[in-house]
């Protein structure tokens, strides 16, 4: 019979005012940095004619993906009925909203003609997956939203599993519309392949989590409010399988393409002589943010703090993998003449060189600091967080 | 436009399409369209190049595109805007070497086409493939899509523009066939400033034209596709390599 | 109490908004006063002939005084914003006691007789165009059913868009009737006692020394303590105000004990005062800033012939408010106190800041076995404050009630702070003939307080109100709970208090 | 509108020779539909040479400077800006557009 | 027409001045008597300033009681505000920067505008309680701003008049040179909707924008025991006191 009782956070605090003002400082320089990179023109970034992605989608990219993970614990609460998770459903879906909206503003900011942004949404090409995603991501915010206001509302209480499921499918197609974005580029050897979308469902499921965790963990170290260790370690068991997820389709991306001949050159480049990116994808990718998270997430004395520690490799390891994966596969060079020694004046035949510069990072950092705005003044003037999530 | 003249002018282009075949003659210089008329299903504009007859210290080619379409390079290669590049191939186990002009390829199934958000990115119904600049904006998912890295991105503000290529920063853009030259009945500058330095490696024409020199010696002569195995159906055909 | 439909409770997570029920209500109203009450205040005996020239000329008259009205008047836009949020519409589904169709009482006289636009359409009949209407008997008989429907409490103010606070829109009705002579008798007559005798209870001054030697008495049986209860002591460093229940009704009495204790421990000398034996006023009830001044000087007069210099006031909700907001207005400047606290002070306030300096000691095993929840009063809520930052006369509550009882739950969080719901009595309203009303009005803190019952097993409510606490022993056992579930906050202090050994 | 406009209240507009492409009233009113309707025309289907084409506009509208060039029709007080600077219009045709007829200016004077 | 318009404006515009001076000196002249914030408040200025900078922008207390409402609210203020910032550009030579800059919002301004009007005037026939305490004045000022934005709307997409001729002949009203008006209809009818707008601002409701910034509960710093606040009519009951 005990009810979870919803508080918001109070504001006005200095805690709340420091993050605040953290935040929209940071927010601040990103919108200094994108002003600086519009008014001069893409040439002052790394990105060039043949990396034309750079560190703003892979921070665009990690942001959109872990947004789709953050909406887990509401459904494993409320689809799957596991009651310990309901009462963070509520967080859940708003965390997945502030994270897609940080990731989009830092993809529309980097857009070319970022003023053009009501082009991108009055014009369809429904051919492009990335059309697609337009709406795919609309329909997010519409359905997490209503999903939240079904939470949030005992009227619309009727409307609650519905809005659940919908939710659930809705971010699976989400995250496969997103992997496809790669899954479908026939011309770059790195991507083409249908093991893309399954890949960034798994990686969502670990990316989103971590965010989720260490969020709740500030939040309530933040406003004092109680959590159950067993809260934490259990959310940490899940973590952990997620992340043995990930490691198994990165694993099976790597060995089916090693089998086709044709990808040899590209595999041996992430694989084995990348220089960087192999770097990151053995070092980073895997070991730290794959293999040493879970052997701490599945350990028999796993406290909140290394809960912590795991979910902060997880999002490191993470955002490892989307940049090898991202950056790695446009370094690459594009093969024209397959068999053959090529140059040119337009770097064909050469690793692309990818160097990130200062704006695009600031950039890149400020769609967190969005994501933490929108988190932070929803959890203030909503009804979010549980008053406490204490074991009874 | 009033509708009359839209609709005599529409005739006038349906009539050209009927006469063509009687054209055949001349069928090589490709006709000027009525004003007012659109580009039609029924040609197929394309390239055919020579690359035996190419010649890899010169880039009249790449040069005369430049001032065709007003591109200016600021002396940072890796941003810069190309249409139109020399690339060299060597084959490693033989030794033989090429030098080959690569500019967008038309493809018939263009892959910048179908990822494109916004539709920005369009094949014309002669199957030249442009960027809708008004529309483009600038997300480069193109460049990410096009196996022969054709596309370039303004990368900072543009000056000197031409009449017939405005160009600005932020959105993606590529070789146009000329499609203003085409339009107006000439053929593209690269094309005619190849034939300037006396090569002629590039021939211009109407792949839909059966009679055309062009669909004449593709049908007559060997010639191949880069990257045919991927299935965009280039419209530029190579020779040699 | 056969006659009354107690609301069924719900869950106050999932409050249904009633539908509206017109009429519902419009039987509900309290007794006229007679000349005997109204005269003694100044105010008109009754009706006269001409009372809508008149009324309109004290409108006229309160619209140039007080900027709230005249602002009140015009910027509502009729959003509807506050129209579930007042207790009594909750409890009755009357659509006129939805705030904005209480104000509207007002506001369509206003409109007809001092807008331009209303003036020129009513005139030719058209004045429901814009919401004008005539100043009819009917009107005014409606003016007095509900605007003793309304219990001052401020809740819609809280929700409005603009603040509209419809307990100024009250206050001015009741002052314009007032001086018509339709005036309410439970508030007059208490306004008439108050200036006769000194308190609303009437209670003359040998009365109030006995009981006060009856309870140094009944503290010595029970503690072995000599605790005083001191009154009209010059040269006491406290004179203590507290609303005139506290000397005898439960749980009212059980909390001046608290506060006899509290000084007792904390060594500080306080004196109660015959003059102001009474901490409630009334006039602002009546809207009648002249009563509520005449009112407020008494205690000015007993703290200069006292030679205090504190001045301390005991638990009670609109009390505070005058006390809080207005009697430095009222009856300052206070110059001749002592400049290092706040004046007055509440009686919560001095007991929060000796337990946070560890000027008294509590120990919570005196309250074993009580789950206690808390009640904000409405005045202290939204119309005052206690400490120094907004929002302490929500904390130093809490904080003291925790510090005396093992376990403290609060209720939901629409029905507490500054949401919190009117007990149902306040306002002048606290008189049997509208107990339908007050029985009705309650349903939302019910609610509320059934949850947390059923929920968390609560088993006290305490209040910080004579009002509050005279409501709910009544209406209590007609919603089928235990009268004495309703606590002071100082009983609880009195019940946890170490006496004696206390270094 | 035969009216003999005051400085400060309505924009100079400088004139170009002979007759626009359509009445000035509609051009006033509605050169921006036409030219963007214009615009898909031209780019999307290929079609050249009908009536509201921006290179037209610009090659009657340019006006010339005293040394014989053509004056960029965006520059502050020229064709276009004249009005949109008054009607706070910002248009980006420009960036990427020519503001000069490729060839000298068809019909209009020169600057004062 | 020309005539006619200047005539209207004009008058519109002084009743408009005048009526909106009076009131607000009104609201500022009548004293307030009492401390009587809503609690709990803020203590300090630059508290009082926040806090009614919220109320004003983010409309606080109506997020707090009706969220469906809050948003309906938020749509047609905003989408209002964007656009009266738009409108100033005829007003004024040369524009000011910021003004240049909102111009690319008005369509999607004005549309916002339009459905929240549309949203708060459904409101008025199916909330029963909403229902109750609605006058027909509540309605058709509604519907007056839904004219004026219906028409603005057809002129931005449909029916375009010659923004330079509405500007000149405005601009020529503030320097007292009549301009000819351009005769579109839509044109003519957004204008005279203006004109009555002006004018009933003063008598009306309108009057919320103000008012909200004299509102006591709102703009009174809550210190009563600190400082003592004392009106000039109370001050002189206090005459021979001791
Ligand atoms: C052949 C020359 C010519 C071409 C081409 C031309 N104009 Fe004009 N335009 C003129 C002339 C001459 C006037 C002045 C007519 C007048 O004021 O009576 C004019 C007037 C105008 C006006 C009204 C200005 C005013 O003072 O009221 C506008 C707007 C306009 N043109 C826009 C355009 C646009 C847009 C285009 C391209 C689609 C264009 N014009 C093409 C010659 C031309
Ligand atoms: C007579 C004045 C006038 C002249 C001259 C003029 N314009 Fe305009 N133009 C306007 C007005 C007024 C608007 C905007 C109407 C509005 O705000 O809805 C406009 C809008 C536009 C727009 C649409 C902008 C948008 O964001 O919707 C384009 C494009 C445009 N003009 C192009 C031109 C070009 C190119 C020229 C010069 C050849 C030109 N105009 C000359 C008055 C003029
Ligand atoms: C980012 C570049 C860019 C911008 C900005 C741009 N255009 Fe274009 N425009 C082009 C290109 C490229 C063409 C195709 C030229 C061709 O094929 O001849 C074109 C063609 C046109 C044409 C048809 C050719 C002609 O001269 O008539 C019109 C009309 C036109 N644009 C109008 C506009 C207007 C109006 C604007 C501003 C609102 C605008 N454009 C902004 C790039 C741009
Ligand atoms: C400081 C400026 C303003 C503030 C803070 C403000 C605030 C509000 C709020 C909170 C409401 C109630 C919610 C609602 O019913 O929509 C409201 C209603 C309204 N406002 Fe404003 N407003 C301002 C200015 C204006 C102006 C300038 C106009 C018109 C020209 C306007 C027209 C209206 C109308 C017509 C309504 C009533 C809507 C209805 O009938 O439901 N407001 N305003
Ligand atoms: C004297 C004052 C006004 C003048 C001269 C005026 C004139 C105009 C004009 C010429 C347009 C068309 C804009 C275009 O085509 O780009 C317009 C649009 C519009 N007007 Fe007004 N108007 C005035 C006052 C108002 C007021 C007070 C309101 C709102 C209450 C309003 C609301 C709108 C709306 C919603 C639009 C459409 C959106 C937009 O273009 O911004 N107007 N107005
Ligand atoms: S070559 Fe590239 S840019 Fe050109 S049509 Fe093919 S895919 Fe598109
Ligand atoms: S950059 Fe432009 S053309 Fe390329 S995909 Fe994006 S919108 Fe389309
Ligand atoms: S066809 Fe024209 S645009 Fe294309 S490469 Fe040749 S010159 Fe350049
Ligand atoms: S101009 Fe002709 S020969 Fe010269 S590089 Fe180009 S294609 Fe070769
Ligand atoms: S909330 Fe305020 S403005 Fe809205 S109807 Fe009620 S009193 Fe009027
Ligand atoms: S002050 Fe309280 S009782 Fe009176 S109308 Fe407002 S909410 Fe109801």
């Amino acid at each position: 019979m005990k009810r979870i009782t919803f508080r918001e956070l109070t504001p006005m605090t200095t805690g709340w005012l420091a993050l605040m003002g953290a935040l929209l400082v940071v927010a601040a320089i990103a919108g200094a940095a994108v002003l600086y990179m519009e008014h001069q023109g893409h040439w002052v970034t790394g990105m060039t004619n043949q990396v034309v992605w750079g560190t703003p989608h892979v921070f665009a990219i990690f942001l959109i993906v872990a947004a789709s993970g953050a909406l887990n614990v509401a459904s494993i609460g409320s689809v799957f009925g596991r009651e310990p998770y309901q009462p963070l459903g509520r967080l859940s879906g708003l965390l997945a909203i502030a994270l897609l909206a940080g990731g989009l503003a830092v993809l529309v900011l980097d857009l070319g003609r970022p003023d053009r942004l009501i082009v991108a949404m009055t014009h369809f090409n429904f051919k492009s997956i990335f059309a697609w995603n337009v709406i795919l991501y609309s329909g997010f915010f519409a359905i997490v939203g209503a999903y939240l206001w079904t939470m949030m509302d005992w009227k619309m209480k009727g409307y609650y599993k519905g809005a659940a499921v919908t939710a659930f499918v809705w971010r699976l197609v989400l995250t496969t519309g997103t992997g496809s974005i790669f899954g479908f580029l026939m011309a770059r050897d790195a991507y083409n392949s249908a093991v893309m979308a399954p890949l960034f469902i798994a990686m969502s499921f670990a990316f989103g989590l971590a965010a989720f965790i260490l969020v709740v963990m500030g939040a309530y170290a933040g406003s004092g409010r109680p959590v159950a260790p067993e809260l934490v370690t259990r959310m940490g068991r899940l973590l952990g399988l997620f992340c043995a997820a990930n490691l198994y389709f990165v694993a099976v991306q790597h060995l089916t393409a090693l089998y086709m001949a044709d990808r040899g050159a590209v595999e041996a480049f992430i694989l084995a002589d990348g220089g960087i990116y192999t770097l990151l994808f053995w070092g980073v990718q895997v070991a730290l943010g794959g293999l040493v998270p879970m052997a701490i997430l599945f350990s028999k004395n796993a406290t909140r703090c290394t809960v912590r520690f795991a979910a902060i490799l997880v999002m490191i390891g993470g955002f490892a993998q989307v940049y090898v994966i991202l950056i790695g596969g446009q370094a690459f060079p594009l093969n024209l003449f397959p068999g053959m020694e090529v140059s040119s004046s337009f770097q064909d035949g050469v690793v692309g060189t990818y160097a990130p510069s200062l704006p695009e990072v600031l950039l890149g950092i400020g769609g967190f600091a969005v994501a933490g705005l929108i988190t932070l003044v929803g959890a203030t003037f909503l009804r979010i967080l549980p008053d406490s999530l204490a074991a009874d | 436009m009033t509708e009359t003249t839209r609709r005599d002018l529409l005739k006038g282009a349906a009539g050209a399409v009927v006469l063509a075949p009687g054209l055949t003659l001349i069928a090589a210089k490709a006709q000027a369209r009525a004003p007012g008329s659109a580009a039609s299903a029924a040609n197929r504009f394309g390239l055919l190049i020579d690359t035996g007859k190419c010649d890899s210290g010169c880039t009249a080619c790449v040069d005369a595109c430049k001032t065709e379409m007003g591109l200016t390079g600021h002396d940072r290669p890796a941003t810069d805007v190309q249409y139109i590049r020399k690339v060299n191939v060597k084959d490693p186990a033989t030794g033989a070497a090429h030098s080959v002009p690569v500019m967008c390829q038309h493809c018939a199934k263009p892959p910048c086409v179908d990822v494109c958000p916004t539709g920005a990115s369009m094949k014309r119904a002669d199957g030249i493939v442009l960027v809708d600049r008004h529309i483009c904006i600038g997300c480069r998912y193109c460049m990410m899509a096009c196996p022969y890295k054709a596309r370039s991105f303004a990368h900072e503000d543009q000056t000197n523009q031409r009449e017939a290529n405005p160009r600005g920063k932020g959105c993606v853009e590529a070789c146009t066939l000329c499609a203003h030259r085409i339009d107006a009945g000439a053929k593209p500058a690269c094309v005619e400033a190849c034939a300037a330095t006396g090569k002629a490696a590039i021939l211009f024409g109407d792949l839909a034209d059966p009679n055309s020199e062009l669909s004449r010696r593709v049908a007559a002569e060997a010639s191949t596709r880069i990257r045919a195995d991927l299935g965009t159906g280039p419209a530029v055909r190579y020779q040699g390599i | 109490m056969a006659d009354i439909d107690v609301p069924v409770l719900g869950d106050p997570a999932e409050r249904e908004i009633p539908a509206i029920h017109p009429g519902a209500m419009a039987g509900s109203k309290p007794y006229v006063a007679q000349a005997v009450h109204q005269e003694p205040l100044g105010f008109a005996g009754e009706l006269p002939e001409d009372w809508q020239a008149k009324a309109l000329g004290r409108m006229g008259d309160l619209l140039g005084r007080y900027r709230s009205l005249q602002v009140f008047m015009d910027i509502c836009v009729k959003c509807g914003a506050c129209t579930d949020k007042c207790h009594y519409f909750i409890g009755t589904g009357d659509p006129k006691n939805m705030p904005v169709a209480r104000q509207d009482l007002f506001r369509s006289v206003y409109r007809r007789y001092f807008t331009p636009a209303g003036r020129a359409l009513g005139a030719i009949g058209l004045g429901s165009l814009v919401g004008a209407k005539e100043f009819t008997r009917e009107l005014l008989d409606e003016w007095f059913n509900y605007f003793h429907q309304c219990s001052q409490c401020r809740r819609c103010s809280v929700f409005c868009p603009y603040g509209i606070d419809t307990a100024e829109v009250s206050m001015a009705a009741r002052d314009v009737m007032n001086h018509i002579g339709m005036g309410h008798k439970y508030a007059n007559e208490i306004i008439g006692k108050v200036h006769k005798i000194g308190n609303n209870l009437g209670l003359p001054a040998p009365a109030l020394l006995d009981t006060l030697e009856g309870l140094e008495e009944d503290v010595k049986d029970e503690t072995g303590q000599d605790v005083k209860f001191p009154i009209d002591v010059e040269g006491a460093e406290v004179l203590l105000v507290t609303p005139s229940a506290d000397f005898f009704a439960e749980p009212h009495v059980l909390g001046l004990i608290g506060y006899a204790k509290v000084f007792h421990a904390a060594g500080i000398s306080w004196t109660l005062s015959t003059k102001a034996s009474e901490a409630g006023n009334f006039g602002m009830f009546i809207g009648n800033y002249e009563q509520m001044r005449k009112i407020s000087m008494r205690i000015r007069e007993a703290a200069q012939e006292l030679k205090v210099k504190r001045i301390v006031f005991g638990e009670c909700g609109h009390a505070w408010r005058v006390a809080y907001s207005f009697l430095n207005t009222l009856a300052g400047p206070w110059d001749f106190l002592d400049p290092r606290y706040p004046v007055p002070q509440h009686i919560l306030e001095v007991t929060d800041g000796l337990i946070k300096k560890g000027g008294i000691k509590l120990d919570k095993s005196g309250n074993d076995g009580m789950v206690l929840t808390v009640h904000d009063s409405c005045n202290v809520a939204r119309a005052s404050r206690m400490g120094d930052c907004p929002g302490g006369q929500f904390t130093i509550p809490r904080d003291v009630i925790k510090a005396s009882v093992p376990k403290f739950v609060d209720m939901h969080p629409d029905t507490t702070h500054e949401k919190t719901f009117c007990c149902g009595g306040g306002g002048g309203l606290l008189t049997d003939e509208l107990l339908d009303l007050r029985v009705k009005g309650a349903k939302p803190r019910m609610e509320a307080l059934k949850d947390v019952i059923d929920r968390e097993g609560v088993t006290h409510m305490a209040a910080m109100c004579a009002i509050c606490k005279a409501q709910f022993t009544k209406i209590l056992p007609i919603y089928g709970y235990d009268r004495e579930m309703v606590v002071s906050v100082h009983q609880l202090v009195s019940n946890s208090i170490l006496l004696g050994n206390n270094d | 509108t035969g009216q003999a406009w005051a400085g400060d209240i309505s924009p100079v507009i400088p004139k170009a020779q002979g007759a626009c492409v359509d009445e000035p009233q509609a051009m006033r009113r509605h050169h921006f539909d036409y030219l963007k309707h214009q615009r898909d025309d031209t780019l999307r289907s290929g079609i050249r040479g009908a009536k509201y084409s921006l290179k037209e506009c610009v090659s009657c509208h340019a006006l010339r400077g005293h040394d014989g060039k053509a004056v960029p029709v965006n520059a502050e007080g020229q064709f276009c800006q004249s009005c949109h600077s008054y009607a706070a219009v910002s248009i980006d045709c420009f960036t990427c557009h020519a503001t000069v007829p490729d060839k000298a200016p068809k019909t209009a004077g020169v600057t004062q | 027409m020309t005539t006619l318009f200047a005539i209207l404006f004009y008058t519109a515009f002084a009743v408009l001045l005048a009526g909106l001076g009076f009131k607000i000196a009104q609201f500022a002249r009548t004293p307030a008597p009492l401390k009587i914030p809503t609690t709990p408040g803020p203590i300090t200025t630059p508290g009082i300033a926040f806090r009614l900078g919220r109320e004003a922008v983010l409309f606080e207390s109506l997020f707090k009681s009706n969220k469906p409402l809050w948003i309906f609210a938020i749509i047609f203020h905003f989408g209002l505000f964007v656009v009266l910032a738009r409108h100033l550009r005829y007003f004024q030579e040369p524009v000011w920067f910021w003004v240049g800059l909102v111009q690319p919002f008005g369509l999607y301004a004005g549309l916002a505008m339009v459905a929240g009007l549309g949203l708060l005037l459904l409101r008025r026939f199916v909330i029963d309680r909403v229902v109750y305490v609605t006058s027909p004045s509540d309605i058709l000022m509604l519907l007056l701003l839904l004219g004026i934005g219906i028409t603005g709307l057809g002129m931005t997409t449909l029916a375009h008049t010659d923004i330079i001729a509405v500007k000149a002949f405005f601009l020529g009203l503030m320097r007292f040179s009549i301009q000819p008006l351009p005769t579109d209809p839509a044109l003519l009818v957004h204008l005279a909707l203006v004109a009555v707008l002006m004018i009933v601002f003063p008598f009306s409701k309108l009057l919320h924008a103000p008012g909200l910034f004299f509102s006591p509960t709102r703009n009174q710093k809550d210190d009563p025991r600190e400082r003592r606040h004392l009106s000039d009519w109370a001050a002189k009951l206090e005459a021979g006191r001791n």
